[in-house]
Parts: structure tokens; C-alpha cells; sequence
């Protein structure tokens, strides 16, 4: 990775690439012109034009984190299949657009044998948004693609058939920060911390200034302190919610705990206003260990859920509208995960989730 | 380290079987050209055996002139990996809708071969082309050949970030206006704001042609236009006899799941209240051969959704109900002008600007940027009695 | 009201007395044995027993505030049609239980002559829940039975008949106490104010603990402060919201204030559990003048709002219910109410009332 | 003064014309026997004109070895109204569900008669018999002989609150459990608590006998015991028929607006899917002949539900979802018990116990209270991050 400059002029503020220049010609000749689509099979879709034209996207898995050498592969691909165009999608799979369909079997067959596979659409489980975890962020408490991974292979059949009473997105987070889509998920698979921040007095006062680190507590957990004769913090340990805010303002505040962080679950979120309107996802398993390399309890809970989901909601009923039919109690139960005390609320809004009437079902 | 001179993975390895693709190989596929790979799998190995990241807090790295774009990275054992020492990424601003041609492609590879690890993302959760791990002194050429070859930087710290948008007209029948047009206009527009955090904190927009939100913006963008229509729903009555006919269940399936039923299907013909319709897509992505959004078509201009650091995760909430379509740059351009505005005046650091809003209180925002009140821009009226009554002054934002 | 002490040992903590001796027989003896019952006219219900026995109800209206000579005529005509048996509702109503039908025309006929109407049963509006106002309290802000009085005077009909689309609870409440049943009322009329309590310095240092007052203040915007020498306390004004709360803890801070004191209304609440959850009131107009004795823009707002829910609510749906169906917007539109700043929360959950969806009726 | 030497009362007059009966004749009518009413309708004749109320904050008054039960009131304008310088109000314990017998109110009215104004509010909010207006002496005189007569005081100030209840099974057939009898039992249970304040603020119960909650118990009491039932609806096929016949619209007015819509009806049968019933009553209000609870009764038990002052209103919220009714009184009981300890321990000063749960959060009321936690609890499980776990020591209640 030796440096070549190769010109002395700087361009700055030029933005991204027009995306005129990237469309297939069928889509710039069609552009706001499509009438409706069909699926010709999972991960195949049939656009057409009011003018007739057609135009067919083929969607692979993509691990989102791809080397040169897969992305060269895709783009070799696209030649041979695709007039040389492709695109990807907001939840990171790949989409081969296509104007000839006698071309959709052999890519798939090529993208087969490249170890990936084509689906994600409709009532599929797509690729799962996921964040950086142990591969690239200082603020993980788990990894990321390792857990997108260990779901996927276990999910796989949900990808690449379309048997689901609906879509059902998941999403990966390696900490509260939630870079992603967590908050807003059918199932959300979130790294959490359970200790509070260590204080590294030493190097506190050097890399922190100690107000901002004291505002920067949500709980009002953070006190001044003098350690060893220096200006220092202390956190009191019973009004900490793990929240890690502190390390994100301070580097002396890390959190990384291996015996205590792990891994929590979350269901029942959506972003669509399709019937009804976009839900927060809701805590379904407040912890479960971090146990890479595969992570067989969070992919075993994961994997529960969807079953359920499965054999039990109405068709077009996504995740957390079945929840909200048949009730919460009715998921712990048909689950099997118990209900403890962190469920119930006692952040902000808690009040407004307790149970305000007395509808209940026996 | 392993036989071949390359570190033991046991544990990563693991995760190479299984029918999903694995970053893992992507990761060795990619050390062929770069030793950093190997040292960023040894690393990754450890992370693994000890449950615990290794990267330490980023520095301020950047490219000359820009305050973002880049994220600075650090191994917290850099004896043990030196060539991971810096690994820092490079966000690249994505084009419109995430559309490429393959020489495209094979330019961002050729340049990210020459200058950093060749491992990518695409794309990052805002939207960018993340170039994963370099070293500081790669900043500069890499931006140098990017920029040569049509591509910029994207948006980190407190900068506009890098806007993203649905594919929508492109190659959707539902899009309710040009959401990769304005989506890159506004790129465009605010190279400035995106490139020199002048914020008090981040601020993302999102552009989601029809309320399916298939860019997940009413969850993940301070801005989130969402395309949507004002007539009625265009229906062609035989496509939905022929839905009826091909077993679709139209009264369980669609009428029953109508948030507002206001549908009535008498076993022949299906009659749609548009009045009561509240535009949700749901009966239109079930039959989408039958049914289509209306002619008189725009966006709702939603505000401040946000992650749940520190107050609590917020989804946007509606601000303008309605812009048509061909007004859409203008009036979102003269928004934005007054949002950034209001919240370079009060914000705190690192508040965005839906902490901002609740913390001042929505009819207060209103006030400040100029807009109306209206009930659209609520579910339900205030239900409790305590109400700031401006009797003293009138103007009195308070 | 001459003091006449009838014996000197003195009965303490003996309760009310015990309700069995106050059953009619026909209750007494088919006690938890109904098995439906039937509404022969408003007003007038007829109970089953499992034992082919029935109870008839008349119910009829009543202000309230009742004198003994009132009460007294309700003993005799209980003497005369109903063995004497009689019972208050929990909305105030006074009902007659008589076991014999033929008493029930009669009974009505003397209730009217003597000013009672008779109804207030199934989809009418039933009598107001109410509070002291005037005549006894010291906190209120307007008046509460003349408020009933004019209220009721104009949805009189809506009383004696039953033809609103489901029943219609109506709550007063002088101030924001709430005494009574505003919060989750169909639709309420309550007495607010709009100034900061005037704050008596000479007294206040005598009749109040400033720690405690300040303390008192939910918004914070009571400081000590010192007032000609002496301890005193001042209010912020921007921060005051006019909730009272500080002068129930300290008479020296009084918010009486005829010029700015009025009346807020509000719909759309309920208590039953039937078909929706109870819900609370919300904000449907601000502000309306003071204007006794007849409060007129307070009688024609609820008597446009009744109007509007009668002429387009379903069967079965109350007020609350109605608007929650077709949304808020056209509630304002159809009552011609205007949408202001006030109607939008800014208290404690005020971010769960903003529209957080796209779901807009154009 | 007018000329028949009474208080002018042009204002108020003007409240004795139309349909609804008036309180000012009311008044009118009392001053027959009590001097007290002219000055009352003077005073509340002046605050009609000035708009603007003429009493006093009570000072503490009440009858002998009793906290509550009195409310004291002074008028402000004394020299004025001489006859109402003490104003004080009397709460009389109500029966349960408000029967009387004629002699059980001529008994009242005696009494108040010599003692008082001769006024009433038949009856408080709360569900007292009020007594209003008379002055500091008449107490103890009238107390006596009230309790001579078998009535014994209300609650008032930071006291339990005198407990109300619907008729139940007096009248109705849908009562899943005595709820007069309950109540009953719960006043002579805590008649000290009722006459001594013993508490941090008031403490309200109410008791309703079904999902109808004809006593607003959900809304208005810090305890709220409910009926419900937890086997199947009972149902006559013959019955639902003959609403049928008779012109309900079963499918719509019944089946259309059941909140789990876990109803069928094929135009000859209805058929209810009891595991998805969440006894909401609809059904059972709309067809008295045809439907009704199950046979397995008894109640749930909420908590803490207030007006508004100074947080918020609460409603009820969910604490057992289901007694047998045969259990109900015993197991109230013990639970208040638990409720009470640790309100007393926790509680601020004039601090609900609503208040107390949402400040605390309610899993450490639970383990306070020893309950454990049930998903009938809430709504939904919590959508923020932020759990406060109990690594540290499992016993630690935060
Ligand atoms: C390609 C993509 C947009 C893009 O610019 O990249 C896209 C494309 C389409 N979406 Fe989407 N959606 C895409 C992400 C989303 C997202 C965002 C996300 O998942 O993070 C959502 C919101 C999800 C949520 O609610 O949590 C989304 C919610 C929908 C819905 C509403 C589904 C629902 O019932 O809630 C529809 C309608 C439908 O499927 O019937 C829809 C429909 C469609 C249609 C059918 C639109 C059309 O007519 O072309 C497209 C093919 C659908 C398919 O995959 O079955 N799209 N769609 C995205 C593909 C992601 C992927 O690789 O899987
Ligand atoms: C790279 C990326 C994750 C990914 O793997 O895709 C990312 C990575 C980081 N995010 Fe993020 N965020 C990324 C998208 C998001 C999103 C999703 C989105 O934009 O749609 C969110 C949720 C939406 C939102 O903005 O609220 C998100 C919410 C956060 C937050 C919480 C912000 C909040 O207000 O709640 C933080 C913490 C902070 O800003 O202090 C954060 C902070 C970070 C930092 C900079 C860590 C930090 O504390 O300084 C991470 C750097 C990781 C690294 O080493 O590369 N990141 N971050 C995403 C940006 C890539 C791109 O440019 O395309
Ligand atoms: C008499 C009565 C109103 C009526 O006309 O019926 C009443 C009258 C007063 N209430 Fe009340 N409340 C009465 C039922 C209620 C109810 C309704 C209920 O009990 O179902 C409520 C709402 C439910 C609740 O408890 O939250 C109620 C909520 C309040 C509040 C607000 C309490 C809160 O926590 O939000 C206050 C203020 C306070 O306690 O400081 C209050 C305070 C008062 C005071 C004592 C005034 C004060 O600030 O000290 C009033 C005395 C008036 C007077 O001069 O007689 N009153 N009060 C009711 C009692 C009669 C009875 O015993 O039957
Ligand atoms: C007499 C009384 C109980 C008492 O112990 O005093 C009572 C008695 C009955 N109620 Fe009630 N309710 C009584 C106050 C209430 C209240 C409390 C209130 O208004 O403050 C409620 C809750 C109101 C709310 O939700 O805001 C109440 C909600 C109901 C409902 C549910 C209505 C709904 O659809 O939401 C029913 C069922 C029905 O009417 O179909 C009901 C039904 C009934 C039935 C039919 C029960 C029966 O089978 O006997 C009784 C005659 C009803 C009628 O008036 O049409 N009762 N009922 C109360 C009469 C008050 C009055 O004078 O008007
Ligand atoms: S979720 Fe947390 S750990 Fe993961 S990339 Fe974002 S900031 Fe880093
Ligand atoms: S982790 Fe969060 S709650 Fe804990 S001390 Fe840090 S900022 Fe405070
Ligand atoms: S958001 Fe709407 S317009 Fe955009 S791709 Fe999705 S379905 Fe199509
Ligand atoms: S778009 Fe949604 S709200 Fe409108 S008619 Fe269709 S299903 Fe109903
Ligand atoms: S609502 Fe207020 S003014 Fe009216 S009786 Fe209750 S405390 Fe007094
Ligand atoms: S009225 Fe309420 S907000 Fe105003 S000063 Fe008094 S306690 Fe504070
Ligand atoms: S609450 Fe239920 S049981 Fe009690 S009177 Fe009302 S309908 Fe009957
Ligand atoms: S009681 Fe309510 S929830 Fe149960 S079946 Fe009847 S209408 Fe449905």
C-alpha cells in the first residue's frame, strides 16, 4: 500500500458521484416511469415499466465487510451478466440489475458457487444491519459480523426462501450506541456492558477534562474525587446504567469487562407505517454470555423467536403486530423466556408501560 | 503464529463454515495484497479469545481542510500488531441510492488496494462506502485519488453526515418523488456542513420515497422525508378481482389490516374511504399490480430521530405534513437553514436536534423556526394541565 | 342549629352502617342472582333475577347539592312507591327501587313536577361530576354547580333521551386538583389560572415553612428571596405553569385572579374498560372567559362538541373512541376548534405525543 | 339586601330558571331553617360578581381523637357574611353503594338540621354523605349523633379515604364479586387508618365489580379492585340469535369493535376465541341477554392512579391480575399491608403511592412488596437500554 500521488491539485467539495452515471440504461430510460413488480423467485424481482420494459434485480448476501478482491468479483459479474451495473441495498446485500432474463440462472448459479447466496426479499429474514464490533470500534462489548455470521448460517433458510407471515429485519449493535438499526427491529441482538466504567486514575486528568466527563452522566453517577492526591472522578456504582457515555466523552472511563459484558435481546420494533405506525424494539432477553466464536445461545434465542414468530402470527403480521395481538404475556410464554424484573421499565417513560387497564387474557 | 507464517485463528475459523458468507474469508482474501490483514486478524483472534475489544479511543486524524470523514483508530497493542498500530477508516460518500457501474467498483478497489487494508464495508449504517483500516499518512493520498476520480469524503463528528436515500424512482412504482435527486442535491448543497462539523453535534438526513421507509428514516435521521400523496389511491378494479381470484384474501388480508378500515370489500368490489386512508402502503404492497399511491404526490417532513444515547431513542415526528413534489428542494433547503439555525443557538453540545426539541418543547421550536402549529404534528393533544400560558407578552417564546 | 347533646358516652370508629339493612327485599333476597336486565324508557331500568324476580330502577337527577327539605321529599316518595328504599349513583343521580311497575309512571309524574327529570341511563349524558367551586372551596378558579347547572340546562335532552351513539361522561373541576373525575372524562370543564400566585409577603413568613413551599414547587420557579427584611420567597414567572400547588401548601401565595382565571376544555377520555383502554382527557380548548352565571362560550363549546360527536360517531363509540378513529385533525376541523401551541405537550411525556408516523388524513 | 330582608341574588337567580334542577333553589330552599344559607348565597353572590371565590385555607379542625373527616373553612370576608365566618364540611361515611333506606335519610337530615346548614352533597367524589357548612362548635354535637345513629366520619388529609364501590351484586348482573361487601369490609377493616392519618397523603380504594368500573376506580383510586373472570363468557346461541332478529348488527356493532377481534360470526353463530379475550365487556354490554362472565370470578388488583397534581395524572396499573373472589378480602388485606409498610418507609411527604412506584420503579416495589413480576403487568417490556443490573449483590434492590 505504497503511497502514488499522481497529481498535485487538490479537489475538495465535490460530493459524491453524480448517480445518473451509475443507472442501467433501462432504469434512466424508465425513471419514475415503473408500474408495479414481481417476484420471479426469493432474491429475484421483476420491475416493469408503463412503457413494457423490464427490469430484473437479482439480491445476494453480501457480509458486509468485503475485501477488493469480492467487490472485483461482483464487478466482473456485473459485466458478464448486467451490462457492468449493479447496486447495493439499504440493509448491505447486493443487487445485480439485469435486462435480460435468460442471464438470472447463470448468475445465480456463478454467485452459488462464490458462496453466495440469493434471497432477502418479501417475507424473508434479509441481511442482518450490523455495526463494527471487535473488527474496528474502541466502545464494542461484543463483536458484530461474528455474531451476524453464527445467526445467518442458522437463518439461512429464511433467507433464501419467503416463508415468513412477513419481512423480519435484524439487526446487530455492539454497544448502546446503536450505530444501526436496533432501536426499530423485528430482532435486535445488542452487546451490553453490566459493570461500571473503570477509572483509570492515572491517565484521567491527562486525556479528560472532568466536567464535561461529570455532565456527560446521564444518572448524575460521576463525582469529582481526589485519588492519590490528584483531581479524579469516582462512579457510584448503584446509580450506573451501563450506558457508557462516559467512555465515549473520556477514554480513561473504559468498560470492557469480559467476565460481565454480553449480549441482550430485543423484539417487536419496525420502521415501515405499513398498517401500523413504526414501534421501538422491546427487551425480550436482558442477557445472555458472549461466547464467540459462535454464540450459541444468542443464535439458539434468535433462532426460538423466529420459530415462534413463525408457526404462530397471521400472514402480513409483522413481529411486533403479532406481539401486540395476541400480548406480551403470550410471547413469554410461547417462548419460554422468562419475565424478570428488567423488563419492566424505569427509565423516562417508564409509567406509560405498565399495564393501564384491565385487559387481560388467562 | 501458524505454520504459514500467518497468526493462528482457531476461533475465527470457526466462523469460515456455514452457508452464510463469512467476513472472515473476506478477510483473508484480502491479505494476499496487505500484511495488515494479518495483523488485524491476529488481533480479532485475541478479541475473541478474551472476549474484549483491543482498539483504543480515536484521535483526531483527517485530510487537510476537513473536519470529518474520517475516523481514527488505534490498537491498544500495537507491540503485538504493529501493522494495525493505525487503523483508521475512511467514509466515502456513497452515490445516490447506492448505484454503481463496475468500473466504478474497480476504482474504489484499485485505489483502496494502493493505500490501505482492502477490506471495505458496503456501506456503513449512515450510508457511506467505508474504507476499513490505514495509516495516518495514507489519509492524504487516499483523499488525493478519491476526489481525482469523482469521489469525496462523507460525514463524521459533528458534521451534516453523509445523506442516504432509497432507490425510489429508479426502480420503484411507489415513489412518491425523486428521493436520490434530492438526496443528492442536498449532498450538494451542504459540502460545507458535511466536510467541517459546524454543529453542535451530528445531524443526518434521510430521503425514503413512500411510507414504507425502505431507508429507515422516520428511526435513524434527524431529517427524514418521506414521500407520500395527497389524492386519492389509483385503483384498477380488475387487477384486484385478479388478486381475489389468485386466493388473495382481500377482506382478512387487506380490509382487516387497514390501521383506519376504511376499506369495504363486498366480494366483488373493493371501495376505499380515502378520506379516513392515512396513506400507510399496506393495502398497496399487497396488491401492487391493483393499487397505487395517488397522482398529487410529496413528502412529510419528519424530525429528530436518534439512537437512545443519553435521553432515550426518539423516531421523527411529522413537521410539515405535506410539500409536493417539485417544491420539495427548495422548502426542505429553506428548513434546514432555519432548524441549523434555532439549534446553533440553543443546542447543547451533543444534543441533537430532537433532544433539542423535547427539551424546549415542540410549540417552542415551532415558534423559533417559524411554523404554524398543527394537529398533524401531533397523536393526541396534551393531557395534562400544565400549560405555559403567554398572557404577559405575547411574543414571549416561553 | 342549636347544639342538643343527646347522651355523654362517646362512639368512635364504628363505620358506616352496614348496607343490608338498606337492600330492598327484592335485592336482598336475589342478591348476586341477576341475570339481565332491560331499559324499559330512559331513566327506567328493569332488572332479572335468576328467580324470575325484578327490581325496577327510576333514576333522576339530581344537582348535588341537595337540602335536607329535598332530601326529605326523596324519603317520602321512597315511602310512597318503593317501600322506602332508595340509592345515590356514582354520578349522583338519585334512583328509586321499586318493585312494582305500576308505581313507575306515577313516581315520574311527581319527579317532574317537582323539577327531577328522570334518565341519564345508556347512551345519554348522565349527570356531571362535580366539585365545590364557590360555594366551599378555597382553591377553585370558577365555579362548579352553576357551571353543571348551565351545562346541563343546555344537553338537557341528551339527559331524558338516549340517543348519542354511546354514553357521554361529563366531569367540572374548579381547579387543577381534579376533584373528581376530569382526567378521564368524554369531556371535562376545568377551572384554571394563568398568573403566578401573588405572593403575600406580610403573611407568609408567619403561616408557611419556605423550605417546604419551595419544595412544593414542581417547575422549581420558587427562590428564596428576601422582601423588606424579611424571609419571603419570589416566583419566576417564565417557569410558573399555574398548577396551585403551592398556595394548597402555603395560604400566603393566593392565584385567585378574576381578570385571568377561566375555564380549559377537554375530550375524549373514559374510565370502562370496554372495547379500548381507559384513557385520559385531552386538551381540546385552552382557554375561555370566566362568565358566570351562565358561562356561555362554555356551554356552547361543549354543546358543539356533543353535536359533532352525535352526527358522526358509529354506534358503540365513545367520544374519545370517535376521535382516535378519525384522528385528531378532524376533530379540530370538525368542531371548528383551532389548533394552537397549547395543545402541544411540553410536560414529562410530552416527546410520546408528537406524530411520530407518517399516518396523515389529507 | 332585597326587600324580603334576604341577600340580593340577581346573578344566582338567573340559575333557577330551566330544566335541570338548580342548586341555588336548593339553597333557597334550606334557609327555611338556617340563617347560614343568606349569607352563603351572599358570599357565592359576590363571587359571582367579582369572579372570584371568598374562602379561606382551612385551619385544623375536626372532633375529638380523630385526624380527618372535617374540612375547615372560613370565609374572608367575615364582617360581611357573618353566618358563614366557619364553614366547615362533614364527611359521613357513606354505605356501601349508596342504598338508603327513607328513614336512614330523614335520620341525616335531623341531625343536620340542628346542627348545620341543612345542606348536602349527596354525595362527595370521594363517596361521602358531605355535610355543608357549620361552624367549629357543632362538631362534636353532630358527630355524637351521627355515630349514635350508626354513622361514623370519612376520611380526609393524609388518611385512608373513605373506599366506594358500584351496587355489584345488588343490582347487576355482571358482578364478578361482592364489591358492597368488600368495601364494607375494607372501612371496618381500617377505620383507624380512615379516622387517624397515619400516612405520607391520602390513600384512596375503590371497588367496581367488573371491567366497567361504574366506580372510576382505575381512574380515581390508589387501590382499584376490578372484577373479571378467567373461564370462558357464558353464552346463549338462542339469545345472540334474537339480537340478531331484532336488528344488531352482530358483525359490526359487536364483533368489529372487540379490541382482540377474537370473535366470529357467521350470521347463524357467534363464536368466541375465550383464549384471546381480554374481558373488555364489550360483547357482554352489547347482548346482557345472550352473554356474560364466565364462572370462574374474582378480580384484578391496580395501583396507584391519581389527578393530576404535581406529575401527572396516573391511571391504575396492573398489580395481581386475578383473586379468586372468595380470596379477595384476605388477600387485599395482606397486600395493603405490604403496600403500607413500604410506603411509609419510601414515601415523601404528600407523595401517592403512585408517585412513590414511578420514582422507585416498580420491580423494586415488587421486591419490596414481595410480588413477583408478571408480564400482566405492563404493556410492553422496557424499548430503552438502560437496566440497572444486579451483578453486584442479587439481593441489592437498585
Ligand atoms: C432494495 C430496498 C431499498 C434500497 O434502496 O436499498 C428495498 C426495496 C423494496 N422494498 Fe423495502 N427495501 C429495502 C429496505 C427496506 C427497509 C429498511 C430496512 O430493512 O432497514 C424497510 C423498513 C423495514 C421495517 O419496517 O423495519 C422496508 C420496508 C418495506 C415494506 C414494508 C414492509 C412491512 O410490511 O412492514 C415494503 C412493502 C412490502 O414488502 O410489501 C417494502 C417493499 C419494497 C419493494 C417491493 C418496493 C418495490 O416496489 O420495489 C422493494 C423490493 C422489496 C423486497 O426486498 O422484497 N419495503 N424496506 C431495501 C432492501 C434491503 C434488503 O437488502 O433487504
Ligand atoms: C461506522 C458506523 C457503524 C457501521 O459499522 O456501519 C458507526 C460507527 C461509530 N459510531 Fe455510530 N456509526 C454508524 C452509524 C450510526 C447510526 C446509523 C445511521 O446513521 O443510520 C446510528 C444511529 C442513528 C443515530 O444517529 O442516532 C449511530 C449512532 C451512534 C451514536 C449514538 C448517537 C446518539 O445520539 O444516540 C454514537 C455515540 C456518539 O455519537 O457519541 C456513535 C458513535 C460511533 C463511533 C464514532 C464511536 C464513538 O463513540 O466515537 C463509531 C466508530 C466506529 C469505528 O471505529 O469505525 N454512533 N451511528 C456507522 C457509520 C458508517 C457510515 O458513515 O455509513
Ligand atoms: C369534597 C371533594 C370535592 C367534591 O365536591 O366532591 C374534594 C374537595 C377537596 N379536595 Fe379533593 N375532593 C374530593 C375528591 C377528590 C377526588 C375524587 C375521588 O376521590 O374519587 C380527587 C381525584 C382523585 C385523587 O385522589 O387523585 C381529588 C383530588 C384532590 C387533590 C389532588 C391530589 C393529587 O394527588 O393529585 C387535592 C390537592 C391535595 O390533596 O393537596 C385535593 C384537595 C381537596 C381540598 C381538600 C382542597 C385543598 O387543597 O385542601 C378540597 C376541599 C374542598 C372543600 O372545601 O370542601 N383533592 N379530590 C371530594 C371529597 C368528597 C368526599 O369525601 O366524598
Ligand atoms: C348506577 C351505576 C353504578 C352505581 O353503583 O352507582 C351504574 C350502573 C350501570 N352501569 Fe355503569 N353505572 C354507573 C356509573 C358508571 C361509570 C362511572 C362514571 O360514569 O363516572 C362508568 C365508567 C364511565 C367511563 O368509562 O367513563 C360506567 C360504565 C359503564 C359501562 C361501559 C360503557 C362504555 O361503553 O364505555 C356499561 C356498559 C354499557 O352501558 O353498555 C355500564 C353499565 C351499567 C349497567 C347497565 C350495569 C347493569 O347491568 O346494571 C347499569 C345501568 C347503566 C346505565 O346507567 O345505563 N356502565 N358506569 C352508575 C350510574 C351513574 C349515573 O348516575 O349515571
Ligand atoms: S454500536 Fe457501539 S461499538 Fe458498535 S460501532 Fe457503534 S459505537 Fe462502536
Ligand atoms: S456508564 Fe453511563 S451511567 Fe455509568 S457512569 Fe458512565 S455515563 Fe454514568
Ligand atoms: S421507500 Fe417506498 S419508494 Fe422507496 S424503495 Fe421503498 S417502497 Fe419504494
Ligand atoms: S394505504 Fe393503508 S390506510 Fe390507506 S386504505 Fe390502504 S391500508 Fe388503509
Ligand atoms: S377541584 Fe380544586 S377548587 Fe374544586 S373542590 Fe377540588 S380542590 Fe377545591
Ligand atoms: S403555581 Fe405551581 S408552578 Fe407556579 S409557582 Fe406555584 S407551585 Fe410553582
Ligand atoms: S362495575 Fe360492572 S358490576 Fe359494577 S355496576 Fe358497573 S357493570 Fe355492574
Ligand atoms: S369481552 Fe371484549 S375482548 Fe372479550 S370477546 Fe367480548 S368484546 Fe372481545
Amino acid at each position: 500500500m505504497a503511497s502514488q500521488p499522481i497529481k498535485p491539485k487538490r479537489i475538495t467539495d465535490i460530493g459524491p458521484p453524480n448517480y445518473e452515471n451509475f443507472l442501467h440504461p433501462v432504469i434512466k430510460s424508465n425513471y419514475g416511469q415503473w408500474k408495479y413488480h414481481e417476484t420471479l423467485a426469493p432474491g429475484v424481482l421483476c420491475h416493469v415499466a408503463e412503457s413494457g420494459a423490464r427490469i430484473y434485480s437479482v439480491r445476494a448476501a453480501s457480509p458486509r465487510l468485503l475485501s477488493i478482491q469480492t467487490l472485483r468479483l461482483f464487478a466482473s459479474l456485473a459485466d458478464k451478466y448486467c451490462g457492468g451495473y449493479l447496486r447495493f441495498t439499504s440493509r448491505n446485500n447486493v443487487e445485480f440489475l439485469l435486462d435480460n432474463p435468460d442471464n438470472i440462472e447463470p448468475l445465480k448459479k456463478e454467485l452459488a458457487a462464490e458462496g453466495f447466496p440469493v434471497g432477502g426479499t418479501n417475507n424473508s429474514i434479509s441481511n442482518i444491519v450490523h455495526t463494527q464490533g471487535w473488527v474496528h470500534c474502541h466502545s464494542s462489548a461484543t463483536d458484530a459480523s461474528g455474531l451476524v455470521k453464527s445467526v445467518m448460517d442458522a437463518l439461512y433458510e429464511d433467507f433464501v426462501q419467503e416463508k415468513l407471515p412477513a419481512k423480519l429485519r435484524i439487526a446487530v449493535a455492539c454497544c448502546l450506541n446503536m450505530c444501526g438499526a436496533v432501536h426499530c427491529s423485528d430482532i435486535a441482538i445488542l452487546g451490553i456492558h453490566r459493570k461500571p466504567p473503570q477509572i483509570r486514575h492515572d491517565l484521567l486528568p491527562k486525556v479528560c477534562e472532568v466536567p464535561t466527563l461529570i455532565s456527560s452522566c446521564p444518572t448524575g453517577a460521576i463525582r469529582p474525587a481526589t485519588v492519590g492526591g490528584k483531581q479524579s472522578v469516582e462512579v457510584i456504582e448503584e446509580q450506573c446504567m451501563y450506558c457508557g457515555n462516559c467512555y465515549t466523552v473520556c477514554p480513561a472511563m473504559p468498560m470492557n469487562d469480559p467476565d460481565n459484558d454480553g449480549i441482550s435481546i430485543w423484539v417487536g420494533g419496525k420502521v415501515s407505517n405499513a398498517r401500523t405506525a413504526p414501534k421501538f424494539t422491546k427487551l425480550a432477553i436482558p442477557y445472555l454470555p458472549n461466547n464467540p466464536p459462535r454464540w450459541p445461545e444468542v443464535v439458539q434465542a434468535v433462532a426460538n423467536i423466529v420459530d415462534v414468530y413463525a408457526k404462530n402470527a397471521k400472514r402480513f403480521e409483522r413481529l411486533g403486530e403479532w406481539i401486540e395481538r395476541v400480548g406480551w404475556p403470550k410471547f413469554f410464554e410461547l417462548t419460554g423466556i422468562p419475565f424478570t424484573r428488567y423488563h419492566i421499565d424505569d427509565f423516562k417513560f417508564a409509567g406509560l408501560t405498565y399495564a393501564r387497564s384491565t385487559h387481560i387474557r388467562f | 503464529m501458524a505454520d504459514n507464517g500467518k497468526p493462528k485463528t482457531e476461533l475465527l475459523d470457526q466462523l469460515e463454515t456455514g452457508p452464510w458468507p463469512s467476513f472472515v474469508t473476506e478477510i483473508k482474501k484480502a491479505r494476499e495484497g496487505s500484511p495488515v490483514c494479518d495483523d488485524l486478524l491476529g488481533q480479532l483472534e485475541l478479541s475473541y479469545q478474551e472476549k474484549k475489544g483491543h482498539w483504543k479511543h480515536g484521535g483526531i486524524v483527517g485530510v487537510l481542510g476537513y473536519g470529518g470523514g474520517v475516523i481514527g483508530r488505534y490498537s491498544d497493542i500495537p507491540e503485538q500488531f504493529p501493522n494495525v498500530a493505525h487503523f483508521h477508516t475512511i467514509r466515502v460518500n456513497q452515490p445516490s441510492g447506492w448505484f454503481y457501474t463496475s468500473d466504478a467498483i474497480r476504482t474504489l478497489c484499485d485505489i483502496w488496494e494502493r493505500h490501505g487494508s482492502g477490506l471495505t464495508n458496503m456501506h456503513g449504517s449512515t450510508g457511506d462506502i467505508i474504507f476499513l483500516g490505514t495509516r495516518t499518512n495514507e489519509l492524504e493520498p487516499t483523499f488525493k485519488e478519491l476526489t481525482e476520480a469523482g469521489f469525496d469524503l462523507g460525514g463524521s463528528g459533528s458534521s451534516m453526515r453523509t445523506p442516504s436515500c432509497c432507490l425510489g424512482q429508479a426502480r420503484c412504482e411507489w415513489a412518491c418523488y425523486d428521493s436520490m435527486k434530492l438526496c443528492y442535491d442536498l449532498t450538494m448543497a451542504y459540502q460545507d456542513e458535511l466536510h467541517r462539523p459546524p454543529f453542535p453535534y451530528k445531524f443526518k438526513i434521510k430521503c425514503a420515497a413512500c411510507p414504507n421507509d425502505c431507508v429507515a428514516s422516520i428511526a435513524r435521521a434527524d431529517l427524514s422525508i418521506i414521500g407520500t400523496w395527497k389524492d386519492d389511491i389509483q385503483q384498477d378494479d380488475a387487477a384486484v378481482a385478479a388478486y381475489a381470484a389468485g386466493g388473495l384474501n382481500i377482506q382478512k388480508d387487506v380490509c382487516d389490516r387497514c390501521p383506519t378500515r376504511c376499506m369495504d370489500w363486498d366480494g366483488a368490489t373493493l371501495t376505499i374511504n380515502n378520506r379516513e386512508c392515512v396513506r400507510c402502503m399496506h393495502c398497496i404492497n399487497a396488491m401492487p399490480k391493483a393499487l397505487a399511491p395517488g397522482k398529487e404526490r410529496g413528502a412529510t417532513i419528519l424530525i429528530g430521530s436518534k439512537a437512545p444515547i443519553v435521553q432515550g431513542a426518539l423516531l421523527s415526528s411529522v413537521l410539515i405534513p405535506f410539500i409536493p413534489a417539485d417544491e420539495l428542494l427548495e422548502t426542505v433547503k429553506e428548513l434546514i437553514g432555519r432548524v441549523w439555525e434555532f439549534w446553533d443557538e440553543y443546542g447543547k453540545n451533543r444534543e441533537r436536534i430532537g433532544e433539542l426539541i423535547q427539551r424546549v418543547g415542540m410549540a417552542n421550536f415551532l415558534d423559533a423556526i417559524g411554523l404554524d402549529p398543527a394537529p398533524e404534528m401531533i397523536s393526541a393533544p396534551r393531557d395534562n394541565p400544565y400549560v405555559f400560558f403567554q398572557t404577559k407578552s405575547e411574543s414571549n417564546g416561553n
